[in-house]
């Protein structure tokens, strides 16, 4: 990829604008709706502190006596107004849910980003070398597969909180999360990067690079990983919205994120215990939310696949 | 969904279990762990227990006491170190065999082996003899007054069918050795056994030729207890009419059941007090950001915790109206209780802050509070609120809530400083608190005191309720023994819990304060 | 091939000997088994017995010795919560679990395929579309918020089918089956749904992506120029080759209904081995635990080395080196 | 050949709409193939040589579809046809073979398998007697010891192998007409020489018409009888092989041939047509070779190319190379110098 000299800078742009890509995406209204659902809701986010009317973490800003006030009604007791009403604990939902996005989009982008290089270093390692490094890397891959993600996370959360100093302990519940899905989702990575390099391998153009003297390691950095980027990037989008749900599912077995700061998951967790109870509202507005979240991100990748795919269009 | 042709014939020749005349599906949270009486001391255990086998003395519906196998006990005249037992004259096993001495004899030698986890109530019993075929003795290493409030959870197993069927020892689990009465049972009870599914489905039969027949109710024929440990599902069941009987029906959720026509919630106080443990005794403690010093160990600061938890506020919020604040650690119907001591605990920020304040902590200082989130009702829930009341007077507190397998190992074993436990008190009498959470620790007391409180005098005075027979005598030092864990602020009370069971109207029972149903008592119309 | 299997045998040992000493290692830190064990009037002289007595205070490699040795002759030890012979526990509960696992396997599979094959065919039709969304839905959810709000509508609000349990079952002789009573079988649809549906939308989404790739092959122009059936077209020619790569993956996605099995069992209270491990987590019973993950990863091993029969039976490329190298 | 023609195309207008506009890849297409006569369709790759084939067999990939012009099978209207009414013709009366062996072979199935279905499918004959005829369309195609070959998969037959069995296949249920869409690139030169004699032999025996489409001038030269030379989708020359070969008169055939190393043409330079084929998308005004062309006038870049009967029948071009005999490769020298 020749590097270009900034003077044609506003033609790459150009050439992006009207590349066939970005032409479908233009013609793709779902893939714009679920565009827009998810820039909206990653702003949120990101800008919680600043849209959030309350901060759901603070504990020294709750006050008890505001629990399960429905929304948009002002609380019987304290007379404050929270717009989609509050929690067990008084927590403003609509502030919960931005906070609690926070920390299952960075759970789940992050448990992502780890399944991602992990798998596909593998993947690339399994597929290219072959022979004795393919079977241990395939095998690991079977005893990976034996630990279900709840398993993995339960355990590796004993661990943790068997080492880790208390006053770390949220923090660290954060990071076991991550380290926890990520170590459960590599493994699909590794088998398509595996598959698709075993393709690309025995191709003239891998040969030919062989030939010239380059290193294992550029061959498979330089030519084969671009080829087989399709697949990974749909792969990353759909496990990006299954590792949002994973986080929600563990914080269901209690091993989620720490109650006092409660994510996406969790606040549905603690929904589901009022669901016959009348108070609808803690469960319905999170899950609608996650809902949202994963379809979205869902048809995205859908959208991004059939787009990648030059055949398919 | 697929069922093919010859699946459907075949459900036409299979029909569910008859309805007979009155069968009673009960659900629960947990199942019983084991049949073996005396293998574990344990609720769920004891209730399902109490259906097949009988104590000589049961408490009833409301814990009074009641005489079961025995008609009437007392002191012996002449030796204050033994009590004697007459027992119930024609009483049979649901084998046929008959209940004789013999059989108590065996029980309570079987409770005090090695395995068992019931030898604890019985350390002060040395040893049991019969007096002829209905009369027993028990002889205690001291004058002990409440030794009949230990019996009532002490099942009565047939001698003859134990050594028949090897299950003379209670199962030893390590020993690799499953006892036939872990799974199978042969008690004088008002029902008998069907069929058992651990964790699944036990199925009881009524006892026709059970001796009490025509001195209870004894309306429920059948019961079928399935255990259900989801909240939601177990409501669902019993809102969708699967389960007539729920015994642990979630706080949020009684609006719903007491609405739902054709069901109805019944609430008592249950035998089990809420609080919180501080560990004032150790001069610095490792999970909090003072060094050099304990902050708990001031009682200045103690007080002021206790001052800032608005117990109203999660009786109304965190319970829904179903707790009974509490002043002191020891539930309402034990000997012991004053209602002044129980009503003692104040909600005052200001003065709070005032005494954090005095005690040189005017900014405060962060601390680590272990809870369980799978034991008490709301458990989680209420550390959650603790959290956002001790934030307001400078307090900042890092909640750990985590399953009670891994919670209590901490209190017992001295690695926690700030931590949520509740205590029930099946003797009704405030010496069994004082031995375990007053005490000093040690071998045999104190196990699980994880405040490092300890203090000669007190020690002294609790040993000597155990042999005190003058009771005016017992109650004074009992009420000087509560003055000092007042005064010291040994724990913050939260409140008294409540039990919630949920029924079809059908059924009527009161609420046993030990959350232990005996469908003996039961009435179905 | 016989060497080809023998090899990967003896990798399914080697792979049952890791699992078995990461799970047991990780067990120390789960939690304190003897306090679960011992009622609430314990005292220390108690604990230390029962530690010693379970053997919890030897050393780390002998305790894993001695399990393996036990797990070879089929004996896991007994239960610390029900103080029975977990290999007797496990037997009671599997057939719950697989009963469970074969029909949601059944509607994932069938189901996958079907859909799969509809949306590939109509891939511009609004029914496809429509499937594809609602499909998406499925995945979007947590299973736990699916499963409950199952039992909201059907067992709470409508009362048609039982929120919990596995019905009526009929012993035949150490197999219980759920499959013989019309209580079985109602009490089988919402857990099955609840289970399936996750992996039916895997299936489907995978199908369609390799229809659609089969349907643009030369061989299928090729068919249709010599003017055979579009019905035969796709079923006869399409569906056999777009089947062939799924097996593998549908091989596993099986497999992983087992472990997914441990949520839908807690929200329905399934008696399954799912629900089993739960508890033995709560109550930190080891023996369970570490019978559990063997027994888990014996049938993933399995399903592997089934998978990859099946892809020589199918695919008859793979079977070039077994004829005697066609001329 | 006053017999009605196997397939006449007249007019054969073929559009797909894309967001660069709409393309035509078949521009007014019109030609006869004659049974037992084999016509080469011949241009550089993308000129619509295949497209006009797949329009013929009905099998265009949406969005391509036929605007206008006519499609006659044995004299009856197909390109109006639909649905099952066309399937039930391919096969029977038209049969299509394509260029990769490797990939137009069903893996999964056997090669008795496929003929079977295609026979059962369009003769009413028993699977027996199907299968009898399979064995007989292998052994007609060159396969030797069919009879027990016909069990074998695609993958157990070589490159040429594999090519007769697609040629087979494509015969086994006696259509009239063959579309061979560049069955011998994807062969080496030696099986290519043997698919050409089984081509030219079957048509003879068989009295199929076949359209045969290639880039190669040599295979043409070898196989064909009339050919038809195509430009950007329009027809640039059609007429008998000899004559178009030995005496272009569109100036591209011109070129195209002076650019192919014929055995028969001896040692001359090779020359080469400067410029490539413009895109469908962008064609330049007025004939679409102009730019290219060495003979190109002013009404070239102007005018519409004509149709092949406007101008003088043999190619479309308004200045068609008259055939003196002069106008051989020299006389181009200056032009190149």
């Amino acid at each position: 990829m020749a590097d270009t000299s900034s003077d044609i800078r506003p033609t790459r742009l150009r050439r992006a604008w009207n590349s066939d890509i970005a032409w479908s995406f233009r013609h793709a209204p779902v893939a714009m709706v679920s565009t827009l659902v998810v820039v909206v809701l990653i702003l949120g986010a990101v800008l919680a502190p600043l849209v959030a009317p309350h901060d759901p973490f603070n504990p020294a800003t709750l006050n008890l006596m505001n629990g399960f006030t429905p929304p948009g009604v002002a609380n019987q007791f304290t007379g404050d107004f929270f717009v989609l009403g509050t929690d067990d604990q008084g927590r403003d939902v609509f502030s919960t849910i931005l906070y609690g996005m926070r920390i299952s989009l960075f759970v789940g982008f992050s448990a992502v980003l780890l399944a991602m290089v992990l798998g596909v270093t593998l993947g690339l390692l399994a597929g290219y070398a072959g022979g004795w490094t393919e079977t241990i890397i395939m095998r690991i891959a079977d005893v990976q597969l034996t630990f279900p993600a709840i398993l993995v996370a339960m355990l590796i959360f004993g661990i943790a909180k068997g080492i880790t100093p208390p006053e770390y302990r949220d923090q660290m519940a954060i990071w076991v999360l991550i380290l926890a899905i990520g170590l459960s989702d590599w493994v699909q990575f590794a088998r398509v990067v595996r598959g698709a390099t075993l393709v690309e391998k025995n191709k003239e153009y891998v040969q030919a690079a062989r030939l010239i003297g380059r290193t294992p390691f550029a061959i498979m950095l330089r030519h084969i990983l671009p080829n087989v980027l399709n697949p990974v990037l749909v792969i990353a989008t759909i496990s990006l919205a299954l590792a949002i749900i994973a986080e929600a599912t563990l914080s269901f077995l209690g091993v989620g994120a720490p109650p006092t700061k409660p994510s996406l998951g969790t606040l549905i967790r603690i929904g589901q215990e009022f669901m016959f109870s009348g108070e609808w509202w803690i469960l319905f507005f999170p899950a609608a939310t996650l809902l949202a979240l994963a379809l979205s991100i869902n048809l995205l990748g859908d959208w991004l696949r059939d787009a990648l795919n030059p055949r398919l269009r | 969904m697929k069922t093919t042709a010859i699946l459907t014939a075949a459900l036409l020749a299979s029909t569910s279990i008859g309805a007979s005349a009155e069968t009673l599906r009960w659900a629960r949270a947990g199942d019983s762990l084991t049949l073996d009486p005396h293998a574990q001391n344990e609720g769920p255990t004891h209730t399902l227990a109490h259906q097949i086998y009988e104590p000589l003395i049961i408490r009833d519906m409301t814990g009074a006491f009641q005489p079961a196998l025995a008609t009437d006990w007392a002191p012996k005249a002449d030796d204050p170190n033994v009590w004697v037992f007459n027992l119930r004259q024609g009483v049979k096993y649901h084998d046929g065999s008959d209940f004789t001495a013999e059989d108590v004899v065996f029980s309570i030698t079987r409770a005090k082996s090695e395995n068992s986890n019931m030898k604890e109530l019985l350390t002060s019993v040395v040893e049991v003899r019969a007096v002829g075929d209905h009369t027993v003795e028990f002889v205690t290493d001291g004058p002990n007054p409440i030794l009949p409030s230990n019996l009532t959870n002490l099942f009565m197993m047939d001698k003859g069918w134990a050594e028949a069927n090897d299950s003379v020892t209670v199962q030893d689990v390590e020993g690799g050795q499953t006892t036939f009465a872990s799974t199978n049972a042969m008690g004088t009870g008002a029902y008998k056994l069907v069929s058992r599914e651990p964790d699944v489905k036990t199925v009881l039969t009524q006892n026709e030729n059970y001796w009490g027949k025509d001195q209870f109710p004894m309306d429920v024929t059948d019961i079928v207890y399935t255990p259900i440990q989801n909240a939601a599902t177990r409501v669902a069941a019993l809102l969708s009419g699967e389960v007539d009987f729920i015994q642990d029906v979630p706080v949020q959720d009684l609006g719903r059941v007491g609405e739902t026509e054709g069901l109805v919630v019944k609430t008592a106080p249950q035998n089990r007090v809420i609080f919180f443990g501080m560990n004032m005794g150790a001069d610095d403690i490792a999970n909090d950001d003072v060094e050099g010093k304990n902050p708990l160990a001031d009682v200045r600061v103690r007080k002021a915790m206790s001052m800032a938890i608005n117990r109203d506020a999660i009786k109304q919020v965190v319970m829904r109206g179903q707790s009974q604040p509490a002043g002191m650690i020891a539930p309402p119907f034990v000997n012991g209780w004053t209602a002044e001591m129980d009503s003692s605990a104040k909600t005052d920020i200001d003065a709070a802050k005032a005494l954090m304040a005095d005690a040189g902590y005017a900014d405060g200082f962060s601390i680590q509070l272990d809870c369980p989130n799978d034991r008490y009702i709301n458990d989680e829930a209420i550390c959650q609120a603790t959290v956002g009341m001790l934030a307001q007077i400078g307090i900042t507190v890092n909640l750990d809530a985590k399953p009670k397998a891994q919670h209590f190992p901490l209190i017992t074993n001295d690695q926690t400083d700030f931590y949520m436990l509740g205590w029930g008190v099946p003797t009704y009498d405030s010496e069994y608190i004082f031995n375990f959470l007053v005490h000093t620790r040690g071998e045999d007391r104190g196990s699980w005191n994880g405040t490092g409180f300890s203090n000669a005098d007190v020690d002294a005075m609790i040993v000597s309720l155990a042999s005190e027979t003058d009771l005016a005598k017992r109650n004074e030092t009992i009420q000087s023994i509560w003055n000092v864990v007042q005064e010291e602020q040994l724990y913050i009370p939260i409140h008294h819990q409540v039990l919630n069971w949920g029924m079809t109207s059908a059924v009527g029972t009161e609420v046993s304060p030990e959350d232990d149903p005996k469908f003996k008592f039961f009435t179905m119309n | 091939m016989l060497a080809y299997i023998i090899r990967r045998v003896f990798q399914s040992v080697l792979v049952l000997l890791i699992v078995g000493l990461v799970a047991f290692s990780m067990f120390a830190f789960v939690g304190d088994p003897v306090d679960n064990m011992l009622g609430q009037e314990r005292t220390q002289a108690d604990i230390e017995r029962l530690r010693q007595q379970l053997g919890l205070d030897r050393p780390f490699i002998v305790q894993y010795w001695r399990f393996l040795e036990q797990a070879a002759q089929g004996n896991f030890g007994l239960s610390y919560r029900q103080g029975r012979p977990v290999a007797e526990i496990l037997m009671e509960r599997l057939p719950a679990t697989l009963e469970l696992a074969f029909v949601s396997g059944l509607l994932a599979l069938f189901g996958g395929i079907a859909l799969g094959i509809f949306t590939a065919i109509r891939r511009r039709g609004a029914a496809a579309n429509v499937i594809m969304t609602l499909s998406l839905i499925g995945v979007s959810l947590p299973t736990f918020l699916i499963g409950i709000l199952l039992i909201y509508v059907f067992s709470v609000e409508l009362g048609w089918l039982p929120s919990f349990g596995r019905g009526e079952v009929t012993d035949l002789g150490g197999w219980t089956t759920g499959f013989l009573t019309a209580s079985g079988l109602k009490a089988l649809i919402l857990p099955a749904i609840t289970l399936g549906l996750y992996q039916m939308t895997l299936i489907m989404r995978l199908v369609r992506t390799e229809m659609l790739e089969v349907l643009r092959m030369d061989y299928i122009r090729f068919a249709r120029a010599r003017g055979i059936r579009e019905k035969s077209v796709n079923f006869r020619h399409a569906l056999k080759n777009t089947l062939v790569p799924v097996i593998t993956i549908t091989g596993l996605q099986l497999g992983s209904i087992i472990a997914f099995a441990i949520i839908t069992e807690t929200v329905f209270q399934w008696p399954g081995v799912g629900l089993l491990f739960i508890n033995a987590i709560q109550f930190v019973d080891i023996p369970v635990m570490a019978a559990y993950l063997m027994m888990i990863s014996v049938m993933f091993v399995g399903i592997n080395l089934i998978v990859d029969m099946l892809y020589f039976a199918i695919d008859p490329r793979l079977r070039v080196d077994r004829t005697a190298g066609g001329h | 050949m006053t017999a009605t023609p196997v397939l006449s195309v007249r007019n054969l207008v073929v559009e797909i709409p894309t967001r660069h506009g709409v393309l035509r890849p078949v521009d007014a297409v019109s030609y006869d193939i004659h049974a037992g006569e084999i016509l080469g369709v011949v241009g550089e790759s993308g000129a619509g040589k295949s497209m006009t084939g797949n329009a013929v067999i009905g099998l265009l990939d949406p969005p391509a579809r036929i605007v206008s012009g006519q499609i006659l099978l044995s004299g009856q209207p197909v390109h109006t046809l639909r649905g099952d009414a066309l399937r039930r013709l391919r096969g029977k009366r038209m049969g299509m073979i394509f260029q990769d062996p490797l990939t137009s072979l069903n893996p999964l199935l056997t090669v008795g398998d496929q003929l079977t279905e295609t026979i059962l499918e369009h003769l009413d004959v028993s699977p027996s007697e199907a299968r009898k005829r399979a064995i007989a369309a292998l052994e007609e195609v060159g396969i030797p010891a069919a009879r027990d070959r016909i069990d074998s998969y695609p993958h157990e037959f070589s490159g040429g192998m594999r090519q007769r069995v697609v040629i087979a296949l494509a015969l086994c249920a006696e259509p009239d007409l063959v579309i061979a869409d560049e069955p011998t690139t994807a062969l080496d030169v030696s099986v290519q020489a043997q698919i050409i004699a089984l081509l030219k032999r079957l048509c003879r025996d068989r009295g199929v018409a076949v359209m045969l489409v290639t880039h190669d001038m040599g295979v043409i030269a070898e196989a064909a009888d009339r050919v038809a030379v195509m430009y950007a989708g329009r027809l640039a020359e059609l007429g008998p092989v000899r004559e178009v070969l030995t005496d272009a008169h569109h100036p591209y055939t011109a070129g195209l041939m002076a650019s192919t190393p014929l055995a028969s043409q001896g040692h001359r330079r090779l020359r080469q047509i400067p410029g490539a084929m413009p895109r469908l998308g962008n064609l330049p005004p007025g004939c679409a070779f102009s730019p290219r062309c060495d003979h190109v006038q002013d009404r070239c870049r102007h005018d519409p190319s004509p149709t092949l009967d406007t101008c003088d029948g043999r190619a479309a071009c308004w200045f068609p190379l008259r055939s003196q005999k002069d106008n051989t490769p020299e006389h181009d020298q200056e032009a190149e110098a």
